[in-house]
């Protein structure tokens, strides 16, 4: 490696070099503020960089990353949003009794996990950014647990987590232990179908699936979702926001890499278990949802629906001449992250570490209590059931272009059952923000004090709109980047 | 002149909307001029249009208005359309309606809604007139289901009583059956023929048609679907008994001297199609033939001056129909003019009789009103008489040349003869049973009678009177109209013939007078008759047919309506609902919470995953 | 332009109306009667143009989405124009009847109202099928708020069930439109969602059949049509007056449109071929819903099954695809979105004055609100086909076109005639006529109709006579566009045959 | 030297994993759950050496090495929650931990 | 070799059955490390010496020692031991050991056709280091963040 190669490694070394100037800062002196102040703008100095770097990058840099379009692409995505949530936590954590400081180190670090995922064609980078990813979500999600009066079970959904999280960890491992006792190889790149050795069909399929199955738990995808609901609704709200926006799509671009690059889905076992997924997760996501009162576990089926939706067009991207499926995948996650964001954000910004509000009932007539807030709410659940005007319609304009191009009919079916079914409760939260507002709210509105949160909710919202209605733009940058991967 | 023929459904809208518009807020003064001068106004312009119109020689005469609507080769338009038919319907429509406003005018003096009653008349008159004048069908139909409504409204017109409104709502629905195969049989026309213009349809049809053919037949069918049903026949006469609850004058001019005979009129103004289709026209004749026996039978049972006067009338299109059936067209025309002479009479003095005992209207608590309502009895003499055609009245006239021209048929002619004969002979019984008990005997009346009616209604009766008696030499212009119809050669019949149609009737009134003025014979030792009660029985519920419909059509569709009163389909849509709710139940219940629960769902996930790669 | 204008004026208004309610809560509904006169004076003026030549007013065609070939294609034609106008002038009797009855968050109301209305303007112009499926959806979610917020008793069931319906079938559509318009890439080569670029793609005729089912199940739930149709009752019953009469009278014509617009000539052979049965679909929908509507005992309901059984005439009209029955539908939607709208708001005000639907508790208010029952009358007579009304001109001429394609069917359907006449009386029967009993309810606020509600009242009897007595000048702005709409898919069908 | 056949290291790997598996799946006592969870970490980086043995490649060594640190890593931070879990519940059983469900 | 493979497979299979049926955590906890240990020596018979240290110092040595710690300072006495018999009903076991032996099958299915034979050949110290040191030192570098990451998670955790 010379001075050269670290260029391309400039978004990583930033992110990095923020977790450790953090752990500086710690030493020196604790400063929820100050903390803030640098993880942000640590942050905000990787996310340009990455889109400076966008236009002309596509290197592979040793054997485990690859710096490209595409991976910078969703590198400046990933660093922007652990922003966003870097400043939803702020206000969310400002009363926590304990030391704050840990949680945005944390989170530094898990966003280095993520770089690495994104940029990863090897299966050594993919186990260490995904472990690096989780290691520090661990520690975000049980991060109150000291605190007399927290919110919900950290403890329990930590440790639900850590130990499923670490039997999928296994799996992976053993998986592409298989892979790799087979083909002799470990870079993603050399397991294609031109490759000398390849996945024949022997025992390395079997490890593949076990891969699959591996990541289908990051992803909660049916039949490995059940962790899902506790986790996130045991955990702080921002840290459930960062697992289900960042670690959700990074695992979902190494799985896109994965299969594109590998072309698994010419298998004809792997085809059929990722169909199984999607329709499981699709159906099991939307009917679990379905008359839930905890609004975290609501957003948790969903996601486990939406990545389900997700798989349609990866499975689609096999049968595909063009690249919209790619597209679409590429497209959906952007989509899901800000409007994942957007709903836990509003959550999180009535919401204090000591206190959450979590059950739909919390929020009834938020319509007449605070409009605007209400009205971003409203946006985001729109936009996750798709309805025009918001960047979800526009994402699952895509995902369903991407079925039929591949002419996925049952898939399309599954889809449209789904969305249907998800339809219900999204609305039924709708319904409760426009019911008359109960005499005495268990909230009251908080603007004026986080005025930040309330500022990075309107950016999202109005992101959710402009891209809903004119997404021509970010369509021909898609187009560019997918054709990298 | 002729070119303002559209004056004349213009002048009783104007006056509908007048009335309307001002919501009863008019004085019942200015009301009653509106009312009645809008009729008369139209009857002066018709007598007029009529004056012109025969002395100009001319066959026919078509005013176009405005083009209704456009579509290709559909092309209906507001176009009047005037010949000797017409010209008929229309005097007797505005010159009988006009006389029975003028009766209305004194007859509603005390009713609340005066205002409404006369803006729903008017609109009566000017839908009729639309019926009568529309030179294609689809303004036929419009003036069709115009009166149909008005009819309805009027029924209706007492509607704190709910009686009043299902018997309303029954002409109208059951009208609507008919008027249902009409529109049918306009479609099939139009989509055969290519045009609903009745002369050019008819035209047409002689020209693409041959004698006999299958869609002339349905064609016939369905138009006397239409017939049937507005005029009251076998089997949708139904309704017309029932109608009666409307204020009198209504049922004089709605329900017996206009409307109910637009089935006559139409089956008169498509009479070409029919002669196409001669089974057709044979079925009218038994269409006729059936109804005016059994309309005959219940007549003699009701207690009800009224449904007594409503069987007749019944049974008086039946002799209308029987004459279309025998291809008598002039004959029915003839018969429907005179019918409506005498019937208005008949019905109007009625009114007047109901009015002086407070709306009394069962027979048998009447009686010896020929005192005290002389006018009314006079009408009621010379009324009936009509209605049972003694000779010269001008019923007589008609009558017989329906039951001539009936005999003249071949094949059942003798048959249909003597249906008639034997429907001449109930006339008899049944018109003057009404006039004995009545007018005959002890004044049974609970309360006081009122006096003797106004001047606004004398004087319709007394022209009606004029006009029963005398009609019959009236000379209606309908052979350029009829140019091919049948039986008009004067046939040699023998004397016997004529002598049993004076003769039938006399009987008849002769037994009537047995049974209700001499009391010779006893009705009440008659009823102890088991056969004759029984007998009784079903002749007075009309045969039954009542509560046939209630069984067959009714009552399934009030089941139907109520078992699915929740729609079955949403209840498939509920179900849906209850799976997909289920559903999360127990899916909901997999989430246990338990961390070994979920390792092993994984675990299990994982099994299946791994078989299905081992298996493919 | 001027169709970009209609369509933002209306947007803007809303936004106007709701910020509005700061200042003073009845500026809201002035605002929106403003938006909406504009619209109609704006639309008047598309009249004058050079619709009756057949051309199309293009208004804007320029690129949106270039990946997919996407434009905001807006256009009309007399088509268009005409339920342009249905559309404005319902917007603002809506507003009419709302001017009292929302008193409550009414600049909300008023924006819901107005977007509702943006998004059904946007239906009917535009031309580009990622466009019209756009806006079909955009017109959703302030419809259910309109419900959800303002409406009765079960309201939450009745948004929700109206959304899922719409929602769900509108994505089954969605799927077809992809799937015609990747058939137009694979047949051409490059992406198009427009309408013109469309009409050119052939398929295999069991493609062609499944496409078009796709677009039929979404506008035949709109429409709606046996079996799509359970949501409608709930939704009518729950909505209030305003969201009724949007509902009714606007919302119902968009899938009418779209059938006419999209799934027959789009898909012409398979049209044909599904003909039968989508007119047996329509004759069932008549007698059914007939028949469903007599037993109801809610006024709401009653009217939303007649409404149901009335769109069943605009689908067999539709499906005759002769100009005579196209014509019969278009006046349909016409004469319904009055006739209808009207018998909503009747029951509406009804409802306001006594606070109960239920008819058994009804009976004899023609002594008490005779202007009222007058009416209503008029309106009852005109929903069972009277000659002379604008209901009879479309449900006649709807059936004499479909009886020269498909007769058992038609005859079906014409019995549809008298079942309408046994409710429609029936409802006179219940509520105005028999003997006045105030015991079920409390009748203290049960006055005749006021100036405001006679206006408007007065104005769609105005509008229903006109049509039925001159309907020419509406038949003669949309035979060019049927007329051009029937040309098209003849000439696709012979040369589908032929070969 | 003799041989080995490869796929007797790969079925040791398997066994080891599947019995750490069952540890998993069947333990409450949440420290034998971590202890089974190592186990099966351990089968996998076997499953990587014997790999590795069979082309005389490091790579897999050096997947052995992270996955070492990985383990090491998650036993720390595993046993950190075991420790504020006994304070709070006075237990190691993992079936205490089902307050969330549904 | 090969003897001193299946030696310490068997050794190794033994005693990681020892692990999850002991009920005494301790017991359980010193199978767990003779296993470590006895894959240590199957790393070293197939070549693989560097990793058998590792494995012996690494996993056997300190992470077992951490086990050790924390098992002291939960007090696991005799009332433990007693609790995990209880715990341990067939009833229980069955259906995941039931699982996990239809995976253990179908891995054995799959891997019978495998008929590669290794020939031992040391791949020590330096070869592993110049790929560390070549193109895996970015993973290097990663596995230090992990730990860091794991550093933090852990400290704030287990903290008073």
């Amino acid at each position: 490696m010379t001075l050269a190669d670290l260029v391309p490694l400039l978004p990583l070394l930033i992110v990095s070099s923020t977790a450790v100037l953090l752990m500086l800062q710690i030493g020196i002196r604790r400063s929820h503020k100050v903390t803030v102040v640098i993880a942000l703008s640590g942050l905000l100095l990787a996310t340009v960089v990455a889109v400076l770097m966008m236009p002309t990058m596509n290197q592979q840099l040793t054997p485990l990353l690859i710096i490209d379009q595409y991976s910078l692409f969703f590198t400046a995505v990933c660093c922007a949003a652990a922003m966003v949530i870097v400043i939803l936590s702020y206000p969310y954590l400002s009363r926590l009794d304990d030391d704050k400081d840990e949680y945005y180190l944390l989170l530094v670090i898990a966003t280095v996990g993520a770089i690495v995922m994104v940029s990863s064609n090897h299966f050594v980078s993919t186990i260490l950014g995904l472990e690096t990813l989780s290691m520090s979500l661990y520690g975000m999600v049980a991060y109150p647990l000291h605190s007399k009066e927290s919110a919900k079970y950290p403890l329990e959904a930590a440790v639900k987590y850590l130990v499923l999280s670490a039997v999928s960890s296994s799996f992976m491992l053993f998986g592409m232990a298989l892979i790799y006792a087979q083909t002799g190889t470990l870079a993603f790149s050399s397991l294609d179908s031109d490759a000398a050795v390849s996945l024949s069909d022997s025992y390395a399929i079997v490890g593949v699936l076990l891969l699959i199955s591996g990541m289908a738990f990051k992803l909660s995808l049916a039949p490995f979702h059940m962790w899902t609901p506790d986790v996130y609704e045991g955990s702080p709200l921002p840290a459930t926001a960062y697992l289900a926006t960042i670690g959700k799509t990074a695992m979902f671009v190494v799985l896109l890499r994965f299969v594109i690059v590998t072309e698994a889905l010419r298998y004809e076992a792997v085809m059929i278990v990722f169909s199984l997924i999607a329709v499981l997760s699709i159906l099991a996501g939307n009917v679990l949802a379905l008359l839930q009162n905890s609004l975290k576990r609501i957003l948790a089926y969903s996601s486990i629906a939406h990545m389900g939706y997700l798989i349609i067009a990866v499975i689609a991207s096999y049968f595909a001449t063009s690249t919209i499926s790619i597209e679409a995948v590429t497209f959906y996650l952007l989509a899901y992250m800000i409007m994942s964001l957007g709903a836990f954000g509003v959550a999180s910004v009535v919401s204090s570490s000591e206190k959450e509000f979590d059950l739909v009932s919390d929020y009834q007539g938020l319509f007449w209590r605070d409009p605007w807030l209400a009205l971003i709410f409203t946006g985001m659940l729109l936009s996750l059931a798709g309805i025009p005007l918001t960047i979800g319609f526009i994402g699952k304009f895509y995902l369903f272009f991407a079925g039929v191009e591949s002419a996925l009919w049952v898939l399309l079916l599954v889809l449209v059952v789904g969305s249907g079914i998800g339809l219900f409760y999204y609305l039924r939260i709708v319904y409760h923000l426009l019911l008359p507002a109960p005499t005495r709210p268990q909230f009251s509105s908080a603007a004026n004090e986080n005025l930040g949160a309330y500022g990075v909710l309107t950016i999202l919202f109005l992101l959710l709109l402009l891209l809903g209605v004119y997404p021509a733009r970010l369509m021909t940058l898609i187009e560019t980047v997918a054709a990298f991967i | 002149m002729q070119d303002l023929i559209w004056l004349l459904p213009t002048f009783p809208l104007l006056g509908f909307l007048a009335l309307v518009l001002t919501g009863g807020s008019l004085p019942r003064k200015i009301v009653a001029v509106i009312g009645a001068g809008s009729v008369g106004l139209s009857f002066l312009s018709a007598a007029l249009i009529a004056a012109q119109f025969l002395a100009s020689g001319e066959d026919y005469f078509v005013k176009e208005v405005w083009v209704w609507m456009a579509i290709g080769e559909f092309t209906p338009g507001f176009n009047f359309y005037l010949d000797g038919l017409s010209l008929v319907m229309m005097l007797i429509i505005t010159g009988v309606g006009f006389l029975i406003h003028l009766y209305s005018t004194g007859f509603m003096v005390d009713d609340p809604a005066y205002s409404r009653f006369f803006a729903y008349m008017n609109l009566f008159v000017a839908a009729m007139l639309m019926l009568v004048l529309g030179d294609n069908l689809v303004l036929l139909y419009l003036g069709w289901e115009g009166v149909g409504l008005c009819s309805y409204l009027l029924i209706g017109f007492w509607y704190e009583n709910p009686d009043n409104g299902y018997a309303a709502r029954k002409a109208f629905v059951v009208t609507r059956v008919g008027d249902t195969a009409m529109a049918i049989g306009l479609f099939l026309l139009f989509t055969q023929l290519g045009t609903l213009n009745i002369q050019d349809m008819l035209g047409a049809a002689q020209q693409q048609w041959a004698m006999g053919s299958p869609l002339a037949i349905a064609a016939a069918l369905l138009l006397l679907g239409g017939a049937v049903g507005k005029s009251a026949q076998l089997p949708l006469q139904t309704w017309l008994p029932d109608a009666m609850v409307g204020p009198t004058p209504i049922s004089a001019l709605i329900h017996a001297a206009t409307m109910v005979t637009a089935g006559v009129y139409l089956v008169a103004r498509t009479h070409v199609l029919f002669e196409l289709a001669p089974t057709v026209q044979m079925l009218v004749a038994f269409v006729g033939l059936a109804t005016l026996l059994m309309a005959g039978f219940t007549a003699m049972t009701q207690r009800d001056i009224k449904r007594i006067l409503a069987y007749s009338t019944i049974s008086q299109i039946g002799y209308m129909f029987l004459a279309l059936g025998a291809g008598a067209w002039s004959a029915a025309v003839f018969h429907l003019m005179t019918h409506a002479f005498f019937k208005a009479l008949l019905f109007l003095a009625a009114g007047t009789v109901i009015l002086s005992l407070h709306h009394e209207h069962d027979i048998f608590k009447m009686g010896g009103k020929r005192k005290q309502l002389p006018v009314a009895f006079w009408s009621f003499i010379i009324g009936s008489a009509a209605l049972a055609a003694l000779p010269f009245t001008s019923g007589f006239y008609s009558k017989d040349e329906i039951l001539l021209a009936a005999l003249a048929v071949e094949g059942p002619g003798l048959l249909l003869w003597i249906g008639g004969v034997i429907g001449a002979f109930f006339t008899g019984i049944y018109s003057f049973r009404l006039v004995f008990v009545v007018f005959f005997g002890d004044s049974k009346a609970h309360h006081e009678a009122k006096e003797e009616a106004s001047l606004s209604m004398a004087v319709p009766l007394i022209v009606l009177m004029v006009l029963a008696l005398l009609g019959g030499w009236i000379q209606v212009p309908l052979d350029a109209v009829f140019s091919q119809g049948a039986g008009h050669e004067e046939e040699h019949v023998s004397l016997l013939v004529h002598g049993f149609m004076i003769a039938a009737p006399l009987m008849g009134i002769g037994i009537s007078y047995l049974f209700y003025m001499s009391k010779v014979f006893d009705v009440d030792k008659l009823m102890t008759n088991r056969v004759a009660n029984s007998l009784h029985r079903f002749w007075f519920s009309g045969w039954g047919m009542d509560a046939l419909y209630q069984w067959i059509f009714v009552n399934p569709f009030l089941y139907l309506a109520r078992i699915n009163r929740s729609d079955l389909i949403d209840g498939f849509y509920a179900l849906l609902v209850s799976i997909t709710r289920t559903a999360h139940l127990m899916l909901a219940r997999t989430q246990t919470g338990y961390l070994g629960w979920y390792a092993l769902s994984m675990a299990a996930g994982l099994v299946v995953i791994i078989t299905l790669g081992v298996m493919l | 332009m001027i169709l970009v204008a209609l369509i933002g004026i209306l947007f803007l208004g809303g936004v106007l109306a709701w910020l509005s309610e700061r200042l003073d809560s009845k500026l809201p509904r002035v605002i929106a009667l403003a938006a909406l006169v504009l619209d109609l004076l704006l639309m008047l003026t598309l009249l004058g143009g050079d619709s009756a030549d057949g051309s199309w007013i293009v208004a804007l065609n320029v690129q949106w989405l270039p990946r997919f070939g996407i434009s905001f294609h807006l256009a009309a034609d007399g088509l268009s124009v005409l339920l342009l106008l249905l559309t404005a002038f319902l917007g603002i009797i809506a507003v009419g009847s709302a001017w009292i009855e929302i008193t409550e968050r009414s600049g909300f109301f008023y924006f819901n109202l107005l977007w509702t209305l943006a998004g059904v303007l946007g239906v009917f112009t535009a031309l580009d099928l990622f466009l019209f499926f756009f806006f079909w959806e955009v017109m959703l979610i302030p419809m259910y708020f309109i419900i959800a917020i303002w409406g009765h008793e079960n309201k939450n069931y009745a948004a929700m069930k109206f959304f899922l319906f719409t929602q769900v079938t509108g994505m089954l559509m969605l799927v077809a439109i992809l799937t015609l318009a990747y058939f137009h890439y694979i047949q051409f080569g490059f992406f198009s969602f427009d309408y013109f670029d469309l009409l050119r793609v052939t398929t295999s005729s069991a493609v062609e059949m499944w496409i078009m089912l796709g677009f039929f199940v979404a506008f035949t739930t709109k429409l709606p049509i046996v079996p799509f149709h359970s949501w409608l009752p709930d939704a009518h019953s729950q909505a209030p007056t305003a969201g009724s009469v949007i509902l009714a009278g606007v919302l119902l014509k968009t899938g009418a449109y779209g059938l006419i617009r999209f799934a027959v000539p789009l898909f012409p052979v398979a049209s044909l071929n599904f003909a039968p049965i989508a007119m047996a679909l329509a004759a069932l929908s008549i007698l059914y819903c007939a028949k469903v509507a007599f037993a109801q005992t809610d006024l709401k309901r009653l009217i939303a099954y007649t409404s149901v059984s009335h769109m069943g005439f605009v689908l067999l009209g539709v499906y005759a695809w002769n100009e005579i029955a196209l014509q019969g539908a278009v006046m349909t939607m016409l004469a319904h979105g009055l006739s209808a709208a009207a018998l909503f708001m009747l029951a509406g005000s009804l409802q306001h004055r006594i606070h109960t639907r239920d008819m058994r508790d009804m009976g004899g208010f023609w002594a008490k609100v005779p202007r009222m029952s007058a009416v209503a009358l008029f309106f009852s007579i005109a929903a069972l086909g009277m000659p002379g009304l604008g209901n009879f001109i479309g449900e006649f001429l709807a059936l004499l076109g479909a009886f020269q394609s498909n007769l058992p069917m038609t005859v079906l359907a014409t019995f549809g005639l008298i079942f309408a006449s046994v409710y429609s009386l029936w409802v006179i029967q219940k509520i105005f006529h028999g003997e006045y009993s105030n015991s079920k309810f409390n009748d203290s606020h049960l006055s005749d109709l006021s100036r405001r509600e006679l206006a408007y009242f007065g104005a769609m009897i105005l509008g229903l006579v006109w049509m039925g007595m001159y309907p020419q000048s509406f038949l003669d702005l949309t035979a060019t566009a049927l007329q051009g709409l029937l040309a098209g898919t003849q000439e696709l069908v012979s040369t589908v045959v032929q070969n | 030297m003799q041989s080995i056949p490869i796929e007797h290291g790969l079925i040791l790997a398997g066994i080891l994993f599947a019995l750490g598996l069952v540890g998993v799946l069947t333990r409450r006592n949440i420290v034998f759950v971590l202890m089974s969870l190592e186990v099966m970490l351990n089968a996998s980086g076997l499953a990587f050496v014997v790999a590795s043995a069979r082309w005389g490649h490091a790579d897999g060594q050096v997947m052995f090495l992270m996955i070492l640190t990985l383990a090491a890593a998650e036993v720390a931070v595993g046993l950190g929650l075991i420790i504020q879990m006994y304070r709070k519940f006075k237990t190691v059983d993992i079936d205490v931990l089902s307050e969330m469900k549904g | 070799m090969m003897f001193l493979f299946y030696i310490a497979a068997t050794v190794a299979v033994v005693s990681t059955v020892g692990v999850i049926v002991q009920s005494n955590i301790v017991h359980a906890l010193i199978y767990l490390i003779l296993s470590l240990l006895a894959v240590a020596v199957v790393f070293f018979s197939l070549g693989a010496p560097f990793v058998a240290v590792l494995e012996a110092i690494v996993y056997a040595g300190a992470i077992m020692v951490l086990f050790l710690f924390v098992i002291m300072m939960l007090n696991m006495g005799q009332h433990t031991t007693d609790q995990e018999k209880a715990w341990m009903a067939a009833k229980d076991w069955a259906l995941p050991a039931g699982l996990a032996a239809i995976l253990l099958v179908q891995l054995l299915y799959v891997l019978r056709e495998v008929q590669v034979d290794i020939v031992p050949n040391e791949v020590g110290v330096l070869e592993v280091s110049a790929l560390l040191f070549g193109p895996y030192v970015l993973a290097v570098e990663l596995a230090s963040i992990l730990l860091l990451a794991g550093l933090v998670s852990a400290y704030h955790l287990a903290k008073k």
